[in-house]
């Protein structure tokens, strides 16, 4: 490798959610600095629970994060039902895995569609696609919308949920939208067949790093709420053992800590689960991922995109079935099951868009008194900068914004949501 | 046709979940593209350009260092429109501001405690003149397409004074008070179609008050529904937090 | 005009007979509550229910009603006037003295031809209220407990058939062709009487006054203290107007598409309870607080109205009662007025 | 020749509007201008004095403007309106060109009953705006200048720059058959005239309150200095005249927003005497 000398300061990275800086500094061909820096200001959410009513939790914790509000709800949820003692019915479970669909569906287009395919399509964004290929951004929309109308038809809307409730539900959705969105899904099933089409043509570029995965797991189906924690390296976790998993750390260069399991670091989020439950995904994705040439274990995490569109094609045909489901057993309205006890603590996990997702609460007397939640950009800081160390010397040849570049689309492989990584506390339990 | 007004947007301390709104607005409207032509997007676009109109900012300014910022967005656009209830009201994040700020952050940095300067969270009017509003938690899509329309006619968006039960009953929800809930609608700014009523839950006054709100008798009505002095406090200070210790100063 | 007997066990087949002619309309269960809506089969229809959220005005003014289309460049306009015939079930008979008084109102000074449209394409189908529908109706009082003249069929509940008297030549052609009617015998007559005579015993008064006295009462309280108790109060919620049969106020608004090329002028229901309702430009505001806002709508539903169109602007329906969460009500508001100005008087008399 | 009333009436919605064109503006002051416009062909106004019509800009809105030229002189489909630029519809209008159309119903309201002031003095008060709609009432008087006894005009205005019709107050100051006086709030280093609020030109004119009629047209905080001045000079209550300002929606009593008490502004008025209003607390 040549001696050469490098510098990439990218000030807040774009297409992402949230604020954060790359930083890379070589000298005479020796990485001295290899950095994600967050730059988010914190946002104090554990500090803000402190003191109010636990039915609040939910609706406070989904503004942590505008495009992973379901998932943050639905982890608050859980972890307030297992501090009160509260078993939702089977409804209400299969309502929330629905609408938990709905949000993967959601994020994941926006991110393999108008966040990561400009950079392969070689535009700045999806605004100028709107021009050169509006069946494209069209598709992406159609496709959006349905993702988004089913959130609406089960939570009130997406972004900041309205009827998902401690127990329940506050609001049912009508057979007859049941009925329609069904039918809406499965007519999107040619723009989802268009969809694995066009990543079949984007190629990834070919970078290879081994490293553990981390995901919630069943046996019995592709998991995103509850199960338990597996990892790729070998064991599995109750959910309530999160942190002898996550073993956060504090690190100078970042208003978000990192964390690290069995290496010094793990991934979360769509390439984990794939490379943790493929054998759970239905035959269409597995069909899908097939076609587009990946199979666990892929150790290649600009491929999380890739997972993405697996997901996606999973996501629709699952929820076809969860409303085949519904509509076999019949909508009722039901109240929310109440707490069995006001005071208690328990810990809530969901596999969201991006990753794992723990919210942990202590509530007394039916005020939280002490919260936690890690977010997974959080827990992927760690391994994306080791990617990036791992990265550079392999690209260090090219000219200074190509390597800029990789480096971005790599940190956008992650689909990392700043915003919400940015949470900071030492957490306190009395 | 005038050439299309170039617009920027902004985000400060928030969920980006009302900038996700205006992405989501273009599954309905995709003609906003031709409306407007977005010059400064970082959520969803890389290319960028310095010379905009119209800003949109979201989130509120929760340190001494955003101000700059902030100062001088209001200097390059000639519109500048807060974009959702952080912006509007210092929103969730303003929560914090019940508690004194140093005690939260002793609680959240320990010994670290003046590592980060972060102060109590403000709207962004608090910091420059800001000449329209698009409340909510998040904003909503049909709001912000008319608002989009109204800038387009050359005339600043207004939100109609009036409280949320009007558009509530509209839709002949049933009151939720009847159903054992809290709800501010009575004193809460309409302009959501009562989403939260119509799905069920009570209004959380993310939209901020009428110009008059009748705090008083709606303390009353939620006292006599059995809802606990501390339960109002909270459902109060859920979205208005500096609004109620404003008030609770004046008094 | 004349008088018809129907089984309840018929009234299925007539909606599904009248759903494919006309858009039918009724009351239906929502919740717990009822509300009007569209019936698409006729177990969705609920005749015999309490009250509804909305009264069936909003078939006659939608809340939000087009007036006109609009071009922006060139200005051309093209009336809004269309409307779908519409059968309404199960009017109540307080609204269709509200019906009666919107008529006249739209029908009063300059004709409002959005109304009439709507209005002769409508069918009333009322029926008899046989006991109060809720704890907060009081229609006795306000003398709108027997239905007003303005049905085309109205139907009274006689155990295992209804009596349907026929209004009106519209009424007609609702039962022409269908089969299932028939004449009424003595016995039916009878039983319609008896049905009537039990009716008017479960009703009770709840004025302290004769509602006769009620404009001067009010006449005579223009500056009572109470109006700024109620103001102390409301909320200013404006819901008693949302709710309410008799109110008809409006704002007008033009909307637009994004391209500025075409769009269209609504108007929308609009509440006198709201702060802007008297605002000009330049900031007056011509009823500033909640109390004069207060006072101007009881004035409306029992003085104004009354003079300016020789009907009484309540009708008792009890649902502004019923949704306002600080239990302004006109009984308790009226009884109130009455109470003060008899001890007023009395005061004086002492003096 | 149809009037506008009747094709708004005939028309198939008293709500829809009827295009007239712009056919000149004058800009008056920073924030007024006068707006010529002309009905499509075959139609006239035929309004009275004191009347208002009701201007749309289509995709904005609609506002309720008084007719600031007289009947006399508007003929030919062609008449005129004064508009303060205050908010969204005057805006617009504002910003439209000569040739451009807009939208016109009306006129509506009942006007000033100008039979009833022949042969009697007229005390005509306006104050800044409030001279649009009673230069139509003036202008009307002085084309008929032998019908009618001492025209006196006392105008008021905040300062000499937003003083409107300055020519035709020119004209009327020259003329030895009108006495007109006007006081501003804050004057210029030019003004050489009467400084102060409108009431202080009351002592610069004799009044016969036997036979005088008095029009008041102005903001609302006028009226009850400039009536406690007609009221102690002896002029009856019934020829004080008044016209009055109220959100319209509809122009045609349905809308409810004109609503004093019972009386809706748009149908009785906009102009009333006193006698009809003073039991009215809503009115001033
Ligand atoms: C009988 C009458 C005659 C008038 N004559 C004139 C005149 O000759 N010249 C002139 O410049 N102005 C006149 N006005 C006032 C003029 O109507 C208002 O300034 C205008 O409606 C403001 O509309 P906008 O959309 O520009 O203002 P905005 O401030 O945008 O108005 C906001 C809202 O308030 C409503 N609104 C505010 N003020 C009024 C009002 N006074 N009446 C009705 N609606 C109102 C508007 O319709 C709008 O919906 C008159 C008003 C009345 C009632
Ligand atoms: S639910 Fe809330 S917004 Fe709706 S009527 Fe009741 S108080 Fe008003
Ligand atoms: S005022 Fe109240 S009781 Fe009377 S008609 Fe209206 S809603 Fe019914
Ligand atoms: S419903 Fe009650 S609180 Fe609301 S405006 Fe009417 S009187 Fe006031």
């Amino acid at each position: 490798m040549a001696a050469k000398n490098l510098k990439v300061d990218i000030h807040h990275i774009t297409r992402v959610e949230g604020h954060g800086n790359i930083v890379v500094d070589v000298q005479n061909g020796e990485l001295k600095q290899c950095e994600l820096t967050i730059v988010e200001t914190p946002r104090f959410f554990e500090a803000m629970l402190r003191g109010r009513p636990y039915l609040e939790a939910s609706h406070i914790t989904s503004r942590i994060c505008g495009i992973c509000a379901v998932g943050h709800a639905t982890a608050s949820l859980r972890a307030t039902e297992r501090a009160l003692d509260i078993e939702p019915t089977e409804q209400t479970v299969l309502l929330r895995k629905l609408n938990f669909h709905g949000e993967i569906l959601d994020s994941h287009i926006l991110h393999a569609y108008m966040l990561v395919a400009p950079d392969f399509l070689g535009v700045g964004s999806v605004i100028p696609l709107a021009k050169t290929a509006p069946d494209v951004v069209l598709r992406a929309l159609r496709m959006k919308k349905l993702s988004g109308d089913l959130c609406k038809a089960i939570c009130g809307r997406h972004t900041h949920p309205i009827a998902l409730t401690v127990g329940g539900f506050t609001h049912y959705p009508s057979n007859d939208e049941l009925v329609a969105l069904r039918e809406r899904l499965e007519a999107m099933r040619p723009d989802v067949d268009a969809t694995v089409e066009l990543f079949q043509k984007l190629s990834m570029p070919d970078f290879e790093r081994d490293t553990e995965y981390i995901a919630l797991h069943k046996d019995e189906e592709y998991c995103f709420i509850d199960g338990v924690i597996a990892s790729t390296d070998g064991g599995t976790w109750p959910i309530k053992h999160y942190r002898s998993v996550t073993n956060e750390q504090i690190v100078e260069h970042s208003s978000a800590k990192h964390t690290h399991n069995k290496r010094d670091a793990y991934m979360v989020g769509a390439l984990a689960r794939f490379n943790v439950n493929y054998n759970q995904l239905n035959s269409k994705a597995k069909a899908a991922a097939i076609a587009l040439g990946i199979k666990p274990k892929c150790t290649n995490p600009y491929m999380n995109t890739v997972a993405q569109v697996v997901e996606i094609v999973h996501c629709v045909e699952d929820s076809i079935a969860l409303i085949d489901k519904l509509l076999a057993r019949g909508i009722r309205q039901e109240e929310p099951v109440p707490p069995g006890r006001l005071s208690g603590e328990g810990v809530g996990a969901c596999d969201v868009p991006r990753g794992t997702l723990f919210h942990n609460y202590v509530i007394e007397e039916g005020k939280i008194v002490g919260a936690n939640c890690i977010i997974p950009t959080g827990q992927n800081l760690a391994n994306i900068e080791a990617d990036m160390r791992g990265l550079v010397p392999t690209i260090l040849d090219q000219p200074q914004d190509k390597v800029a570049q990789a480096l971005e689309m790599l940190v956008r492989a992650y689909d990392p949501c700043i915003s919400c990584s940015a949470h900071m506390l030492d957490v306190k339990f009395v | 046709m005038s050439p299309k007004p170039t617009v920027a947007f902004f985000e400060f301390t928030s969920c980006e979940g009302c900038q996700l709104t205006v992405v989501d607005s273009l599954q309905d409207h995709p003609e906003l593209l031709d409306a407007i032509d977005i010059v400064q997007f970082r959520e969803a676009m890389s290319e960028k350009s310095d010379s905009y109109q119209i800003a949109f900012i979201e989130g509120s300014c929760t340190r001494p260092s955003d101000e700059a910022k902030i100062r001088a967005i209001r200097e390059k656009a000639a519109i500048v429109v807060a974009l959702g209830a952080c912006a509007h009201l210092g929103g969730i994040n303003a929560i914090r501001n019940r508690s004194d700020m140093q005690e939260v952050r002793e609680y959240v940095y320990g010994d670290k405690a003046n590592w980060f300067p972060t102060y109590e969270p403000r709207p962004i009017s608090a910091i420059i003149k800001v000449d329209a509003v698009l409340p909510g938690c998040p904003i909503d899509r049909n709001e912000l397409v008319k608002a989009v329309t109204h800038l387009l006619q050359g005339r600043m968006p207004q939100i109609p004074d009036q409280p949320m039960c009007i558009e509530c009953k509209l839709k002949e929800n049933v009151c939720v008070y009847t159903q054992g809930k809290v709800c501010l609608g009575p004193i809460t700014l309409a302009g959501c179609d009562a989403i939260c009523p119509t799905y069920g839950d009570g209004c959380e006054g993310c939209r901020g008050t009428i110009s008059n709100p009748n705090f008083q008798s709606l303390r009353e009505v939620m006292l006599e529904h059995g809802v606990s002095e501390e339960e109002i406090e909270s459902r109060l200070t859920m979205f208005m937090t500096n609004q109620i210790l404003a008030m609770a100063k004046a008094q | 005009m004349s008088f018809r007997i129907m089984p309840k066990a018929a009234v299925p087949d007539w909606i599904t007979w009248l759903r494919s002619r006309y858009r039918v309309v009724g009351p239906r269960q929502l919740k717990d509550q009822f509300v009007f809506d569209e019936i698409n089969s006729p177990d969705e229809l609920s005749l015999d229910y309490p009250t509804s959220i909305l009264p069936p005005k909003k078939y006659l003014l939608p809340p939000t009603e087009e007036l006109f289309q609009f071009t922006t460049k060139g200005m051309h306009t093209k009336a809004s006037l269309e409307p779908r015939p519409t059968v309404i079930m199960g009017v109540h008979t307080c609204d269709m003295h509200a019906i009666q008084l919107l008529d006249r109102v739209h029908n009063t000074g300059y004709a409002d031809q959005h109304y009439q449209a709507r209005r002769q394409n409508t069918y009333l189908v009322s029926i008899e209220c046989l006991n109060p529908c809720t704890e907060h109706s009081f229609c006795k009082d306000m003398g709108t407990l027997s239905v007003p003249e303005n049905f085309d069929l109205h139907l009274t509940d006689l155990g295992d058939e209804y009596g349907v008297d026929i209004g009106s030549e519209k009424g007609e052609e609702l039962l022409r062709g269908f089969a299932s009617v028939w004449d009424p015998t003595e016995e039916d007559y009878r039983h319609v009487n008896q049905v009537m005579a039990e009716k008017w015993p479960r009703f009770s008064y709840r004025f302290n006054f004769d509602v006769t006295e009620l404009p001067d009462l009010l006449a005579l309280s223009t500056k009572s203290s109470y109006w700024n108790e109620l103001g102390d109060l409301c909320l200013g919620c404006g819901m008693c107007t949302k709710v309410c049969p008799t109110c008809y106020c409006f704002n007008v608004k033009d909307e637009v598409d994004l391209s500025l090329t075409e769009g269209h002028r609504v108007r929308i229901w609009d509440s006198c309870q709201v702060d802007e309702f008297a605002l000009v430009a330049g900031g007056h505001n011509f009823r500033s607080t909640r109390a004069l806002r207060q006072r101007h709508r009881f004035f409306r539903k029992g003085k104004y109205q009354l003079e300016a169109y020789g009907l009484i602007g309540c009708v008792g329906c009890g649902r502004c009662a019923a949704a306002c969460l600080v239990h302004i009500t006109p009984v308790k508001t009226f009884n109130e007025l009455y109470r003060r100005h008899k001890q007023g008087e009395a005061v004086e008399a002492q003096s | 020749m149809t009037t506008l009333l009747k094709e708004t009436l005939d028309s198939q919605s008293i709500y829809m509007p009827t295009p007239a064109r712009i056919v000149d503006t004058v800009e008056l002051t920073d924030l007024e201008k006068v707006f010529k416009l002309k009905l499509p062909s075959g139609f006239e106004l035929n309004h009275r004095p004191g009347q208002f019509v009701q201007i749309s800009v289509l995709g904005i809105g609609e506002a309720p403007i008084s007719i600031c030229s007289s009947p006399s002189r508007s003929t030919g489909g062609t008449f005129e309106i004064c508009v303060r630029r205050v908010g969204n519809v005057t805006n617009a209008m504002h910003a439209l060109k000569p040739g451009a159309l807009i939208g016109v119903r009306g006129p509506f309201g009942r006007g000033f009953p100008i039979e009833r002031f022949r042969g009697k003095d007229i005390l005509f008060v306006p104050g800044g705006l409030g001279l649009a709609p009673l230069r139509s009432l003036i202008n009307e008087v002085l084309d008929e200048r032998g019908k009618y006894g001492r025209i006196i005009i006392l105008y008021g205005s905040r300062s000499p720059k937003d003083l409107l019709f300055q020519a035709e107050l020119k004209e009327w100051q020259r003329r030895a058959d009108i006495e007109c006086h006007v006081t501003v709030d804050r004057p210029d280093e030019n003004w050489t005239g009467n400084v102060g609020v409108i009431t202080t030109l009351f002592p610069k004119v004799t009044i016969h309150p036997r036979n005088m009629v008095s029009v008041v047209v102005g903001p609302p905080v006028m009226y009850r200095y400039v009536l406690m001045e007609l009221l102690g000079k002896g002029i009856a209550e019934g020829n004080i005249w008044f016209s009055f300002e109220r959100r319209m929606k509809c122009g045609v009593g349905k809308c409810g927003h004109c609503q004093m008490h019972h009386i809706y502004t748009c149908q009785e008025g906009p102009a009333f005497s006193y006698a009809e209003i003073k039991h009215l607390e809503e009115a001033l």
